[in-house]
């Protein structure tokens, strides 16, 4: 109990760590593998809360997904390195806000709410597994098709919204910038 | 037991690889229904050896779906895909010379796999699910040459007659779930009370429109317009098939009023489509008349409380009337039609099919020792012990003699010498594959009688009762009587006065003609009557308008000089009331324009059309909503 | 104690890796010449290029080296000779070897050059084509042995192992292993001759020491894990577990250097291409087979 | 009263809070998809306490989290595909410069 107290409580306070370091360094790099390290650290939480299964997958995609976030970063941001230091926000009292709002209402649902009774044991990880292998398999095989047919979707989705539209002779992106340039100029 | 699902899947997968490779889809298809046939031959066997297993597979949350097999299923698993074998097998000689052959084969393994599933089905969701698959299958099929007008028209109106009548399998089946709390049919059929009454009855529309009872008999004639073995299949094992097959599986269910409205329905079918048989001009509608009215037979036998008998009879029709099928899409071929007419003596160019033909329609009327004998005995001496056998017997002996009748008249029509006897003997593609199908279909027709004894024991449902020897008796004379009168009478003459009727095919209830037609006929004429009305009316009310006009004449000249002072004086009000509008009611107006106009630039701060003002506008409505949702659930 | 065994046994295996590799490559058998150029370098001045990222740059190699050691954590090289054996093994083994992209994108973006970049970023795209091949053979052999405790794979093979029960992953996992491990012909990150040196041109000194320790290493635990996975991990006639399973381990990961001595070097677009056109459906009808042999041979 | 439990919570809530701090703040679109990453990474965090210390017995708790995981992944996929799209034709994913939707 002690120890997972103490693991959870660790990891915990690593994934703020690296949470909050993805919105204050300069260098997109470091924020998105700021971002990855906090959520593998969400995932060393998970299997100190002794879900193994799920933590470790956490571990696995994350790592994954956030490469490939970064290298959007390094693609997208006018200065990846940060070399620059120029300031990439707004609104930040707002937020600032915003944030401190929700984050302390959700505290505060943890703090004053009864929980009711809480199960000290766990059952061992092979069993999770297994059971959870089942679960999804019998009573929620609709909502896992469902997820799987989403996933694709998406790809497919994401993959048409990304190719560019061809136009014989024409190079589609130059011609959108200079629209995009007017269109603003009119909302001026 | 998982090998329950295989005489399932075997058939989908055979449609699936089909529509994927379209090529060697006449492999596929054969494949995959002997594969299906033989599970099912394994099934029957497991369960004949005496276990009879259910299968749960994950469905919806808590509501799995069941596939069962006992005896009744198995065997009829069996029976459906024995038949669908045959059929295929004939409809690859059948098809050689059409296009789109993916299309059919795979709408036809597809058909087959929705039987499957419907026969094995344990719970009423699959069974909606299976049903509304045959219905949809059945719609492809019969609409296969969707280019002939006639043949779309009586696809959609297949569609609409059994969808308008499966709204009665649909509140039935949630009316029994509702009452047994469990979707399995096992579990539903002791429900008793009103509540089965009411599910019966709904049951029994269904089943009317599926397996074409009077006054929905009139689908099934039209959809002689599909191919010659989606025919035979509808017709033998799957479509119309299905109704029978529920009402034999519900059969527990049934109440004494409802079992009294099924024995009814099925009679007064089985006479008026022995009727309109025996009126048709058409070989294939002849068919399909004579096969609303075994059905029509079948319901006898439940409504009597002998569902035993009607099986009996499903069994034997199922050979029989789908190798009658099959050898007329042959003569079809041979003839490039099947109108009585054309075939006039084309039984002496093929002979052989003629034969297998003729003994299939023999084994119909019930000659011994033929299947039919069998099972039309157990139908009647089932009629002879029911409670009302008043009703039942005398319909049930006119269904006997009549379909003897029209199987006769065919058969003489199908043998004559045709007066100019010339272009006989022209070879039609694929004869041998055809021939394979009808005498696979015939000889089991012919046979099919000495399996009864066994499958009776298998089933162990009530017997018939105790009327053998003078059901049997009856049996003979009537099928007898209506051979020889089908045979030496012609048609008009035997019919009389109702011969032009029966030939519309029974048009005094006949569905949509009567159902929509009418309605709209009436409510057009309606429309008319009442147009001409307000036309007169009109018209004199601009006549005496006229004479009043005249009137007016005078009477203006009078009037003009008032008017012109009224004139005046109004012109001096209206100065009056214009200095006041300006002042005060347009003062108004602009205040509630500009007012309007200022909430709308207050609006438009809000479309900044900035993603982070969108996202911080929808942060706040969420909290917002939160907020009152909690306050909400905390003040009740 | 167990531990101290595993990494002694994986730093024995990178020595004897290197003496094969300079084997291979120059002919000639010197036993002694890697813990030389280790030492040598170890003594090299360490130059650090200009606005380096130098929180990546110093950790990068050190999470290869980890990251290797890791996955070597869950293979059972004996029954009882395996760190953590762990419930989830086969999906850990895969979660951890995901972060050997973390570090080559580290070591990519740490010294501020275009070459090491271009070869951190060349890997992700790799990662993108083999990733798949690593996971779903993993997944068919946890199939058969219905877990993912990486013993009870292992145990699962007793009877027939894994390379004749499903060859077709067998290959795959092979291919994906080396592009993983990015040994030629999948190079491109460090690709000499045309990136100089890819990620590890600005390295010099201690750290490109642990980059190519850590290089062996990974070779080493893939080829465990191929072992683990295919060849029937520690079991063996006559000879002891342990033996049978460095045997079977060295002779993966030789056979990978082999491969990669006689291929030239790949394309990224092919790799892509060849990845998911032809690699992904084969995996996937490998799962397929291997779930009817297993429905069908009770 | 469990502190692992509460732990567990308080995590979730300030990692939530972190989140919408990015999500609203910044300014680059792939920064907001990672503010949004972070919220879900919250409710991750409560999802799993719950399942492990309230319902332990009841598996569809992780078949929740597997379902948040899909989540997260279509986002990113839909994100980085609205994020090309969005490069292609302005030349930038700064949200500044993304006023086409003023009314």
């Amino acid at each position: 109990m002690v120890a997972q107290a103490f693991f959870v409580g660790v990891f915990g306070l690593a994934a703020i760590g690296f949470g909050v370091a993805v919105f204050r360094t300069a260098s997109m790099v470091r924020s998105a593998l700021a971002l990855l390290f906090s959520q593998a650290a969400v995932g060393c939480m998970f299997l100190a809360m002794q879900a193994e299964f799920l933590g470790v997958l956490q571990i696995m995609m994350m790592a994954t997904e956030m490469s490939i976030m970064a290298i959007f970063m390094v693609m997208f941001m006018m200065d990846p390195g940060g070399l620059g230091g120029m300031d990439m926000s707004h609104q930040k009292r707002f937020s600032i806000g915003a944030g401190a709002i929700a984050a302390t209402t959700a505290i505060s649902v943890a703090l004053f709410s009864d929980w009711g009774p809480i199960f000290a044991e766990a059952p061992d990880a092979a069993m999770q597994t297994r059971e959870l292998g089942f679960e999804m398999l019998d009573r929620s095989m609709l909502i896992f098709e469902t997820a799987a047919i989403t996933i694709l979707t998406a790809m497919i989705a994401a993959t048409a919204v990304a190719i560019p539209v061809r136009q014989p002779g024409v190079d589609t992106g130059k011609l959108d910038k200079e629209n995009g340039d007017k269109e603003q100029e009119a909302s001026k | 037991m998982s090998d329950l699902v295989l005489p399932i899947v075997f058939p989908l997968l055979a449609a699936a690889a089909i529509l994927l490779l379209r090529r060697g889809m006449v492999i596929w298809a054969l494949v995959g229904v002997a594969l299906s046939l033989a599970a099912s031959l394994k099934l029957l066997g497991a369960v004949a050896s005496g276990d009879s297993a259910t299968l749960l597979l994950p469905g919806l949350p808590d509501l799995p779906l069941r596939l069962t097999a006992e005896p009744l299923t198995a065997l009829l698993s069996v029976v459906v895909a024995a038949v669908a074998t045959c059929v295929l097998i004939y409809s690859v000689g059948y098809m050689k010379r059409e296009s789109g052959l993916p299309r059919f084969f795979a709408v036809m393994s597809l058909f087959v796999a929705a039987m499957q599933a419907l026969v094995l089905a344990g719970d009423w969701v699959l069974v909606l699910a299976a049903w509304e698959l045959i219905g949809l299958c059945s719609y492809l099929l019969i609409g296969f040459w969707f280019q002939r007008p006639e043949a779309a028209n009586a696809a959609s109106r297949a569609f609409l007659y059994t969808r308008s009548a499966d709204l009665g399998l649909y509140i039935a089946i949630f009316t029994l779930m509702g009452a047994a709390g469990t979707s399995e049919i096992a579990a539903t059929l002791n429900v008793d009370g009103d509540t089965a009454v009411a599910a019966g009855l709904l049951l029994l529309l269904a089943i009317m429109g599926k397996s074409a009872q009077i006054p929905l008999q009139d689908w099934l004639m039209r959809a002689m317009a599909g191919p010659t073995p989606v025919s035979a299949l509808l017709h033998s094992a799957t479509l119309v098939a299905a109704g029978a097959i529920l009402l034999i599986r519900v059969a527990p269910l049934l109440t004494p009023e409802v079992l009294l409205a099924i024995g009814l329905v099925g009679g007064i079918t089985t006479v008026a489509a022995g009727l309109i048989a025996l009126a048709e001009r058409d070989l294939k509608r002849l068919l399909a008349a004579s096969t609303a009215s075994q059905y029509g037979l079948m319901l006898i036998a439940v409504g009597a409380g002998v569902p035993l008998a009607a099986l009996l009879h499903l069994l034997a029709h199922a050979a029989i009337k789908s190798g009658l099928f099959l050898a007329a899409g042959e003569f079809q071929h041979a003839r490039g039609g099947t109108a009585l007419e054309r075939l006039r003596g084309v039984g002496r160019v093929r002979p052989w099919t003629f034969f297998g033909f003729a003994l299939a329609a023999l084994a119909l009327v019930g000659a011994p020792p033929l299947s039919g004998f069998f099972s039309k005995d157990a139908v009647i001496a089932a009629a002879l012990s029911a409670p009302s056998v008043a009703w039942l017997a005398p319909l049930a002996l006119a269904g006997t003699l009549l379909t003897g009748a029209y199987l006769a008249r065919a058969l003489r029509l199908l043998w004559h010498e045709r007066e100019e006897g010339e272009n006989e003997n022209r070879s039609v593609a694929g004869a041998r594959w055809m021939g394979l199908g009808v005498w696979a279909l015939v000889i089991p027709a012919v046979f099919l009688g000495l399996t009864f004894g066994p499958i009776e024991a298998l089933l162990g449902l009530p017997g018939p009762g105790d009327h053998g020897t003078t059901a049997m008796l009856f049996g003979l004379l009537a099928a007898a009587a209506g051979l020889a009168l089908g045979w030496l009478v012609p048609a008009s003459r035997l019919l009389g006065p109702f011969h032009p009727w029966a030939q519309s095919g029974l048009v005094i209830a006949g569905g949509l003609s009567f159902w929509i037609g009418r309605p709209a006929m009436a409510i057009a004429y309606g429309c008319q009557r009442l147009e001409r009305g307000l036309y007169a009316t009109v018209l004199s009310v601009g006549r005496g308008g006229f004479f009043i006009a005249r009137g007016c004449g005078r009477v203006e000249r009078g009037l003009y000089a008032v008017v012109l002072g009224t004139g005046r004086a109004s012109l001096a009000v209206a100065h009056l009331v214009r200095v006041g509008d300006e002042r005060r009611i347009d003062g108004l107006i602009f205040a509630l324009v500009a007012s309007v106009r200022g909430w709308g630039d207050r609006a438009r701060v809000l479309q900044s059309g900035w993603i982070h003002h969108s996202l911080a506008i929808s942060a706040v409505v969420t909290a917002v909503t939160l907020i009152i949702l909690l306050s909400a659930s905390l003040s009740f | 104690m167990t531990v101290a065994i595993v990494l002694l046994t994986l730093l024995v295996g990178a020595w004897l890796l290197a003496v094969i590799e300079a084997w291979l490559t120059t002919g000639r058998l010197r036993p002694v010449a890697p813990l030389l150029a280790g030492l040598s370098h170890l003594g090299r001045e360490s130059i650090l290029a200009r606005k380096p990222d130098r929180l990546f740059f110093e950790t990068a190699p050190v999470l290869l080296l980890v990251v290797a050691v890791l996955g070597a954590a869950v293979l059972p090289l004996t029954p009882d000779l395996v760190i953590a054996d762990l419930a989830t093994g086969a999906l850990f083994l895969n979660a951890v070897l995901a972060y050997v992209l973390v570090s080559l994108i580290m070591a990519g973006w740490g010294p501020n050059g275009a070459y090491a970049m271009i070869g951190g970023w060349r890997f992700l795209g790799q990662l993108i084509a083999y990733s798949m091949l690593i996971v779903m053979p993993i997944t068919a052999t946890a199939m058969r042995a219905e877990s993912l405790l990486n013993s009870v794979i292992v145990e699962s093979q007793a009877g027939l192992w894994n390379i004749v029960y499903q060859p077709l992953g067998f290959v795959l996992f092979f291919i994906a292993a080396m592009a993983l491990a990015f040994r030629s012909p999948f190079d491109l990150p460090t690709a000499p001759g045309e990136l100089a040196g890819g990620v590890d041109a600005e390295y010099t000194g201690v750290r490109l020491t642990v980059l190519r320790l850590a290089r062996l290493v990974m070779l080493i635990t893939l080829s465990a894990a191929t072992t683990v996975f295919f060849l029937g991990g520690w079991q063996g006639p006559l000879l002891p577990p342990w033996a049978w399973s460095l045997i079977k381990t060295l002779a993966v990961a030789v056979s990978m250097l082999l491969v990669g001595y006689y291929l030239p070097r790949i394309r990224e677009a092919d790799l892509l291409g060849w990845c998911w056109k032809f690699g992904i459906p084969l995996a996937l009808l490998n799962i397929l087979i291997v779930g009817l042999l297993i429905l069908v041979v009770p | 009263m469990t502190p692992v439990l509460i732990l567990a919570l308080l995590t979730g809530a300030i990692l939530f809070g972190v989140g919408i701090y990015g999500a609203l703040s910044q300014t680059n679109l792939v920064m907001i998809m990672m503010g949004v990453e972070l919220i879900l990474a919250g409710a991750l965090v409560n999802l799993v306490a719950f399942w492990r210390f309230l319902h332990p017995e009841v598996y569809a708790g992780q078949m929740f989290v597997l379902v948040v995981m899909t989540v997260m992944a279509v986002e990113m996929a839909v994100g980085f595909g609205v994020a090309i799209a969005r490069f292609r034709a302005k030349g930038s994913v700064e949200m500044e410069e993304a006023g086409d939707l003023q009314g």
